[in-house]
Order: structure tokens, then sequence, then C-alpha cells
């Protein structure tokens, strides 16, 4: 039976990759993108726009739509993952850090409890950076978002189950969450009340290569950073308490 | 192409591949995270550092983690179960 | 020969659909999901590629340079950090799934009782 | 009023945002009444927005990036009656929904109220736009928002449907944005209208065909057709019974609503014009029907049953869809409102027998329904509404269809999609004899069906449970005037004015009106005339199998059940297995389309 389907599942997708390749072959030739969109852009965002990074720009001026959708996403997949994992649990669970008295880690060395603290604090300044930067170079909200939100995973190794437990509040980190979407929603509402269409932008464009340039897209990539943050943050919070152990709380 | 696309998608190719194949879930999360380090640095040299560095962020480190975390927590699961019952 | 580089996104769809149709581990099949999710990455990346053109930004670059597609890419970078928390869901769920009937494999694992 | 386009999406998305933010400090039922009045107010919205592109149609700009020469460097959304009509119909189902669970989900913060507004946007989103991948978006949303959802009662003994969903619906995911990957790839655009353009003329190639399967393979994932249709009764049993009303009334739908906009405004010009694609979507549409009613008449699971009597009835729509004719488009509009109307109040009445009755079998709770007397006469009239009842909103697109099937010759095609509907009928009916009539004390096929012990949260009146599923199905019936079809068939000329929207959108020409579709001739009493007949000859004969001859009902069990027993081991709940079902119907799909 399972001999079977395993040959079934490998002739259907034989076929499949076969039709797909045969498909691609339409395409233009690799390292031949045709345009037109990504060159108008290329061409005139610069100017238009006093941003460098031609990605960012898309991503929170001309496209700015699809990554309100996007982080909406981010948003519901984490309510999602929390109503499974902690709702089972028991709400109690997660609202009462000060009840978490024993550590699942059990020894660790000052020296690697300095290491990941060290390593906690650089990272989250990266992420940081990489917020900040958005319209100028490579990153934005979405990249250093993420790379904050694992940093809290590092503060779990470094401080300990108690302390991680104590700073990372779910309330404060769901509050985070939605404020971070409010805040990119509310930026395209605020277009409709001064009467230009949504998400249009109303701040001054500033000097290009300046980090207060590009008009709204600097607030706009603080926004999703730290809903980005924060709902890595949620994950992490939610999986490492799936990890404890079954006396030490929980299951009721 | 050039020699080091030509790699790098031979690279990819196998990576991804290994993923699949590799069916035991917590070697599968290592093979993961090295799937994810060759993406982006072929997405690095299709000129394409942002992406870059969210697969790098993401794919090989926030996934494998959370997997290996996963992983973690339902063998505690079996655990509890073997408590409950004697 | 210039259209071999879209073979690579091919492949790894029809790998990781055929991981995840003989998978016996749910957390195996959502690691095959992602194959499949990284393809779509792959492709759009490659179609939106421009052989020996820079990358959008225009930090260090004269504008007007030959770059490559920025719109591919920003659709890419957003879907590649809100897949890894829809990745998470499915996690939830099938660890779920497992404290109630103990079990990962999709084949003992039947939503009908009969 | 063009200022307002994005409300319909924007004030539900914002309010779940707030709703998580002050949700613990709501007093009991706030968020009841915060979801309900929000929901309200979108829904208004998109009716003054449907109103107002009734004489035309016009785009939205997100941040005022009109096109350059032609060229879309923007995000539009491109408001036509048929597409805000969408949103509206959306909310009045989120409306009712919110009230049939007030007081239901006290316990968790708001969050599934905010999940259910972030749904509502999403399908507004979803019916509005005018660009591929903020589509792809949307349906990314409201997939995300439905895996949430359905595993949300952690009670039920069927969480692993939910897995089943998930993992269908995201292959589902990948393959759309793949196929948007091999357009982009072709024409540098992601607008739809000037994806239209490009593609005008082009003959039908491999990538052309490789596009259409994994795109519109990924809207039948969704739309549940025939072979992508496996996780539909899963999700359905184990979602909470207000959100089955949502799925199988407006997101199942939605997803052929998608794939006729994205043919009319994107594929309509190409090679693949009318050729190979109307008998494809018409050969699709015909066996989901089929396979449909016949699984949904041999389920004793009501939740199970109507689901797959939702796939049965997506195979007419499809077939609406796919004669790819104003006319036929017409009549699947108005056929998705009315059976979407009517599921949804079915659903509805599945969550007052698992409040009330605390199961959902329908033999187990046999003549458990005696007390709710109300409650029984609405799900029969249900039944007949699903069979063919030649009153309502649905009998009508039904006749539209029909008569556009006519006119391509197909003669016996209707009869055969009357006798699918009347068998997803007969097995409502069924179950409304057993439960609430107390009939049909010896069970057929369908005591081999699968079945699940639920129930859900019981402390709620039923008044106020019944009142949402008699406004619906009260709707559906007396929606029966002429301005429906009337305005119906202005709208679909207006969605399928290919190139008039494309200028319209595009160039910003002025809209030049276009002509209605002709009004059809009179109803013929044939097709529901067949679709009631079996719908209640059915019924009758499987309530009285106990006072029927043996040796009949033996005869004709053992012509039956292998086809019954068949399709329904189909349904085996290894998700791989449908995962190779999805394969498979969209490589079908794709070699059909290459070979013309």
């Amino acid at each position: 039976m399972t001999s079977l389907r395993t040959i079934i599942a490998a002739f259907l997708c034989a076929i499949a990759l076969g039709l797909a390749s045969a498909g691609l072959y339409g395409l233009p030739a690799f390292g031949h993108y045709p345009g037109p969109y990504g060159d108008i852009i290329n061409r005139q965002g610069p100017a238009e726009r006093h941003a460098t990074n031609m990605v960012t720009l898309v991503n929170f001026d001309y496209r700015g739509f699809d990554t309100l959708g996007e982080e909406f996403i981010l948003f519901a997949a984490v309510i999602g993952a929390v109503v499974l994992l902690r709702e089972h649990r028991g709400e109690e669970a997660s609202a009462r850090p000060d009840q978490a008295d024993e550590a699942p880690i059990p020894e660790r060395s000052e020296a690697v409890a300095f290491g990941c603290r060290l390593a906690l604090g650089i990272t989250a300044l990266f992420g940081i950076y990489v917020v900040l930067h958005a319209q100028l170079t490579p990153g934005g909200g979405f990249q250093g978002g993420a790379i904050v939100g694992s940093a809290t995973a590092l503060l779990y190794l470094g401080l300990g189950y108690p302390a991680w437990r104590g700073m990372m509040r779910s309330r404060v980190l769901d509050t985070a969450e939605a404020a971070g979407a409010l805040a990119f929603i509310g930026a395209g509402l605020a277009a409709i009340g001064a009467g230009a269409p949504f998400l249009t932008n109303l701040l001054p464009l500033g000097t290009t290569g300046s980090i207060v340039s590009a008009g709204v897209i600097p607030l706009l990539n603080i926004a999703v950073g730290i809903a980005v943050a924060a709902g890595f943050g949620t994950l992490f919070l939610e999986y490492l308490e799936e990890t404890r152990e079954p006396e030490s709380g929980g299951e009721q | 192409m050039t020699p080091l696309q030509i790699g790098l998608f031979l690279l990819a190719a196998l990576s991804g591949g290994a993923v699949v194949l590799t069916r035991e879930p917590r070697r599968q999360a290592v093979a993961m995270g090295f799937n994810g380090l060759v993406l982006a640095l072929l997405f690095m040299v299709l000129q394409a550092p942002d992406v870059a560095y969210s697969e790098i962020a993401i794919n090989s480190v926030i996934l494998p983690v959370l997997f290996l975390v996963a992983l973690a927590a339902a063998r505690i699961n079996n655990r509890r179960r073997e408590i409950d019952r004697p | 020969m210039s259209h071999a580089a879209f073979l690579l996104p091919a492949w790894l769809f029809a790998i990781g659909l055929y991981g995840v149709i003989t998978s016996r581990h749910f957390v195996h099949l959502i690691g095959c999901l992602t194959v499949i999710q990284s393809s779509t990455y792959v492709l759009l990346l490659a179609v939106g590629y421009r052989t020996d053109a820079a990358a959008p930004i225009f930090a260090n670059l004269p504008i007007g340079t030959p770059a490559v597609d920025p719109v591919v890419q920003a659709l890419v970078l957003t879907d590649i950090v809100v897949g890894a928390t829809v990745t998470a869901l499915l996690l939830a769920l099938a660890l779920q799934v497992h404290k109630r009937t103990g079990t990962l494999d999709p084949h003992e694992l039947r939503p009908l009782r009969r | 009023m063009q200022a307002l386009t994005p409300l319909p999406v924007a004030l539900p998305l914002a309010i779940a945002a707030v709703l998580l933010i002050v949700g613990h400090i709501l007093p009991r039922n706030g968020a009841d009444i915060i979801a309900m009045l929000t929901a309200a107010a979108a829904g208004l919205i998109a009716v003054l927005l449907a109103m107002a592109a009734s004489e035309a149609p016009f785009a939205y700009w997100f941040g005022g990036w009109q096109p350059r020469d032609g060229v879309a460097i923007g995000i539009a959304f491109v408001v036509d009656p048929a597409g805000a009509g969408c949103a509206a119909f959306a909310a009045l189902l989120f409306f009712a929904s919110f009230i049939f669970s007030w007081g239901y989900f006290d316990e968790v913060h708001a969050r599934y109220h905010a999940l259910m507004l972030i749904f509502q946007g999403a399908l507004a989103g979803f019916a509005m736009t005018g660009d591929l991948f903020n589509f792809f978006v949307f349906f990314e949303l409201m997939s995300t928002v439905a895996f949430a959802l359905t595993g949300y009662r952690l009670e039920s003994s069927a969480l692993e449907g939910a897995l089943n969903f998930t993992v269908t619906n995201a292959v589902g995911s990948f393959m759309m944005l793949a196929g948007i990957g091999t357009l982009y790839g072709r024409t540098g655009a992601l607008n739809f209208a000037q994806l239209g353009r490009a593609l005008a003329g082009l003959p039908p190639d491999g990538l052309l065909a490789l596009a259409v399967a994994l795109i519109f393979g990924a809207l039948f994932i969704k739309g549940a057709i025939v072979p992508f249709h496996f996780w539909i009764a899963d999700a359905h049993s184990v979602a909470p019974s207000p959100v089955c009303a949502i799925f199988s009334g407006i997101m199942v739908p939605i997803a052929l609503f998608g794939a006729a906009r994205l043919y009319w405004s994107v594929f309509a010009g190409s090679g693949l014009d009318q050729a190979p694609l109307r008998p494809l979507l018409v050969w699709f549409g015909t066996a989901t029907a089929l396979v449909g009613g016949f699984t949904a008449f041999m389920q004793r699971d009501v939740k199970r049953l109507l689901a797959m009597s939702t796939v049965s009835h997506m195979g007419v729509l499809l077939v609406g869809i796919g004669l790819l004719s104003s006319e036929a488009l017409a009549g699947a509009m108005l056929y998705l409102l009315g059976h979407g109307l009517a599921k949804a109040g079915l659903f509805l009445i599945g969550g007052i027998l698992l409040s009330q009755c605390a199961g959902i079998d329908e033999i187990k709770l046999r003549g458990a329904g005696k007390e709710f007397p109300v409650t029984g006469a609405f799900y029969a009239l249900g039944g007949l509404i699903m069979a063919g009842l030649p009153v309502g909103l649905e009998h009508q697109g039904d006749h539209l269809i029909d008569e556009a099937i006519s006119a391509t010759g197909l003669a016996f095609l209707p009869p055969l999609l009357s006798i699918a509907n009347g068998l997803t009928g007969a097995g409502i009916l069924r179950g409304a004899g057993r439960i609430f009539l107390g009939l049909g004390p010896e069970p057929g096929e369908e005591a081999l069906s699968p079945t699940e012990e639920e129930r859900e949260k019981q402390d709620r009146p039923v008044w106020l449970m019944l009142l949402p599923v008699v406004a619906l199905i009260g709707t559906a019936l007396a929606l029966q005037a002429v301005p429906a079809e009337e305005a119906a068939r202005q709208a679909a000329a207006m969605f399928a004015a290919t190139g008039d929207l494309a200028a319209a959108v595009l160039d910003q020409a002025a809209w030049q009106p276009v002509a209605a579709a002709p009004e059809p001739s009179s109803a013929s009493p044939i097709e529901p005339a067949i679709g009631l007949a079996v719908a209640i000859g059915l019924a009758a004969f499987e309530l009285g199998r106990d006072h029927l001859p043996r040796r009949l009902v033996r005869a004709a069990d053992r012509a039956t059940a292998p086809l019954f027993i068949g399709l329904d081991r189909l349904h085996d709940g290894v998700v791989g297995d449908y995962v190779a079902w999805t394969v498979f119907g969209a490589i079908a799909l794709g070699v059909v389309i290459a070979i013309g």
C-alpha cells in the first residue's frame, strides 16, 4: 500500500515536473527580464520618493497596500497559533509569569549567560539598525523585526526561564503587534482624512540618503518592525512554553 | 549564467531535495537551515540582498528553531502521556 | 540552456509535492511545504533577473544604472517573513493534534470515524 | 463616494487590531456589539460603492499612484456592482453569524471577533481588487484566518480535519504564487487590465496553460471543485458552525467568483478565449455537481452533508461561470447569492442542533428535534431550495444558467445538474424527517459514513439563534423580484466588458455603457420538477424503508451501494492523497488547455 502510494506520487510529480518545465520554457530567457514595471520604478523611484532602496519603496509606497495585507496575514497567523497553543494550556499559564519557579535549563555557566546577553544586545541593535535604514540600504521592517523577535529567544538562553518569562508579557506583545498593524492602517486612513487616496504619503520627502527621508516610509517600517518583532516574540514564547515539563504548571 | 550561478542553482536543487528526503524530522530541521543558507547565497547572486536577509533570518535560523522546539514539545507530550497512562 | 535556470523552481515544487504526498510525519510534511514555498521565491526572483545588472539599490549607484526588477523582490521579501508565521500556525495545529492523539503520522490520523 | 473605496477592507481590519488591544477590558458582549456594528458599517459602505458604480465602474489607485502612459505602477481596486456587491453580501453573512454567535465566544478575549473581522476584510478585498498580487494577498489572508478559525474549537474530536484543510490550502497558495510568477515573467505586469492587454492575441502556449492550471487549480482548491475538494468535508466538520456558514456561504463560492474575474479581465482576450476553456470548465463543473450530490446524500453527519452539498452546488456555479457568456454569468451571480444565503442558514441550523441537542449525527439524533418545529421547518425549506424549489434567487440563477446551457446545445446537462442538486436536497430532507419528526428508524447507506461526537456552547436562547436563520433563508426566497435579475444582468455585462474595463482602468477613458444580456424566456418548470422529485422521492424512500417491501429495498441498496461507498472511500482522510488528487487535477487542467 505504502509503496504503491510512493510510486503514484513519484509518477504524478514527475509528470508535473515535466509539464512545468515545458511550460516555463515559454518565459523570456533567464537574465532577460522584459519589464516594464520594475524598470519604471528603477528609473523614477529615487527622484520621485527620495529613497535609494527600490525594494522598500515598492513594499511601502507603490505597493504599500499589499504590505498592509501581508502584515495582517502575519497578525492572523500569530493570533491563530496563540489560540491553538495558549488556550489549550490555560490562559493563566501565560498570564502569570510569577508562577514560573523552575528553570528548564539546569546549569548555565556564567560565561554562557554572558555570551548570550552580549549576543542578545548585538542582535537587537542590529535588528533595529536594519529597520531604520529600510529606505536606504537592504533591510527593513520585516527583516529587522524578525531579527529583534528572534533575539527574545536568546533572552531565554541567557537569562533563564524566570527572568525571560518576567520580561515577556504576552499582553504587552499582543498589544505591540496590534498597535503596529493599527499604525499602518492608521497611516492609510489619515490620507483619506486629508482627502487623498488611502496610503498616500503626506509627509515631506526629506533629503535622499538621510535616515528620515522618503516620507512616511521610515514610520511604516517601524510599525511593521514592531509588529513583526512582537509576532515572532509571541511565537517563541508560546512554543517555548510548550516545552515546559509537565509538573511545572500548564495543564491543570 | 556564470559558473557561480550554475553552482549555486545545482547546490540549491540538491539541498532542497535533501530537505524532502531527510525523513527524520530533527535532521530535517538541520537540512532546512542549510537549505536556507544556500538559497540566501543564491538570492544574493541574483542581486536580491533584501530577500537574502529575509531568507537567512527566517529559513536558516527562526524556522529550524521553531521546528526543533515543536519536536521537543511533542516529545514532552509523549512523556506526559506515559505518566498519565502507566 | 538559457532556460535551464527555471528548472530549479520546477524541481523544488515537484520534489516538495512528492514529499508532502508520501510523508509519514506531519512535522516532516510541513518541512516539505517550506520547500514548495521556496520554489515560488526562486521562480519570482529568476524571472526578475537581468544579466550583468545591479541590485535595485541606488545608495552607491548612479541612477540609471541597469538594475534587476525590484517588484518581484518586494513580493518575495514580505512573503518569506509572513510565510514563516503561517508555518508556525501549521506547526501549532500539528502539536495540538499530537496532544490529542499521540501520533503525527497522517496515515494514523483519520478525521473520519466510521 | 469613491474616496471610501478602501473602507470595506480597512475598517474591519482596523477594528480587529483595536479589539485585540482592548479585548480584555471590554464588558461582556462588548466585542459582539462592536463586531456586529463594524460588519454592518463595512457592508453599508460596500452597498453604497455598488450603487456608485452602477452607471460606470471606477478604479481606485492606492497611494494615488495613477498609471503612467497606460502602465500601472500601483495597486488598483476596480469597483463594479458585482465586486462591491460580493463584499456587501459577505458583510451580510458576517452580520448574521455575529448575531448567531452572540455570547458564544466570550471566553477568549475577542480573538474570535478579531479573526472574523479580518476574514470579512479579506473577502471584501478579494472581491474588489484589480491587481493579481493583491488578489493573492487577500487569498492568502482569507486562508490564514480560515485555518485559525477552523482549529478554534479545540474540544472538537476532529482537529485532524483542520490539518488536512491547512495543508491542501497552503499548497493552493503556493500554486497561485507560482502562477503569478509565470504570468509576471511573460508580461512584467500585475494589474489585471494590463495583464489582459499584454496577453491579448497571444496563442495559448505552454506557459499560458501552466499559469492557468496553477492559478485556476489554486482557486478550485478553495472553490471545492472535484478533484480538489477533499478538504471541505473535513474542515466543515471541525469548524464552529457560524464559521461554517461563512465558509460555505461566501469563502468557497468567492474563489469561483475570483476565477470569473480573472477570466474576464485577464484571459478573455488571449488565445485561451473560448475553445479549450469552456468545455473544460463545464465538464469539471458537471463532475463536481454529480460527485458532490452523491457523496452528500450518503452522509449522516449533518455538517459533512451540508459541506458536500456545497460541493455539488459549486459544480453548478462553475458551469455557470464556465459557459463564459455574460448571460450565464448573470445566472451564476444570482446563484451565488441564493445558495450562499440558504446554505449559511442551513449551517446555522446545524449549530442549533449542536447546542440544543448536543449532537450532529442524524441517526443518533432521530426524534431529538421534535421540540423545535420552526427550526425543522426551515431546515426542510432549505433542503427544498437546494433541490431547486422554483422560487427565490437560487432558482432564478439556475434558470439563467440553464438557458445559457441550452443555447450551447448541451440539452442533457440541465436535467443532470438538477438530479445532482436534488440528491443534496434529498439528504437534507431525510435529515429533517429523521431529526425533527422522528421518522426513518432504519438507516440506509448513510450509516456507513463517518460521524463525530461534538457539541457547542449551550446557554444561548434558541430564538436568538433562529433569528439569523429565518432572515437568511427568508431573504433567499423573498428576493425573487424582477429587479434582482435585472441588476445581475447589468452587473454581468459590465463585468464581462473586458476591453472597455481595461481602457477605463488604465487610460481613464470614459465608460461606454454596455448592453445587458437580453431577458431570458420564462422559466421552464421541468428542471425544478426533476430536482424536487429526486429530493422528495429519495427522502421518502429512505425514511420509509421499514414500510417498503424488504426485497425492493435490498435490491435498491445492492444496486447503489458500490457507487455511494466508492465515492465516500475516496475521502480516506490521508492528506497526502488529497494533495495527490490536487496534482492530478492541475495536470489535467494544464494538459487539456495546452492541447486545446
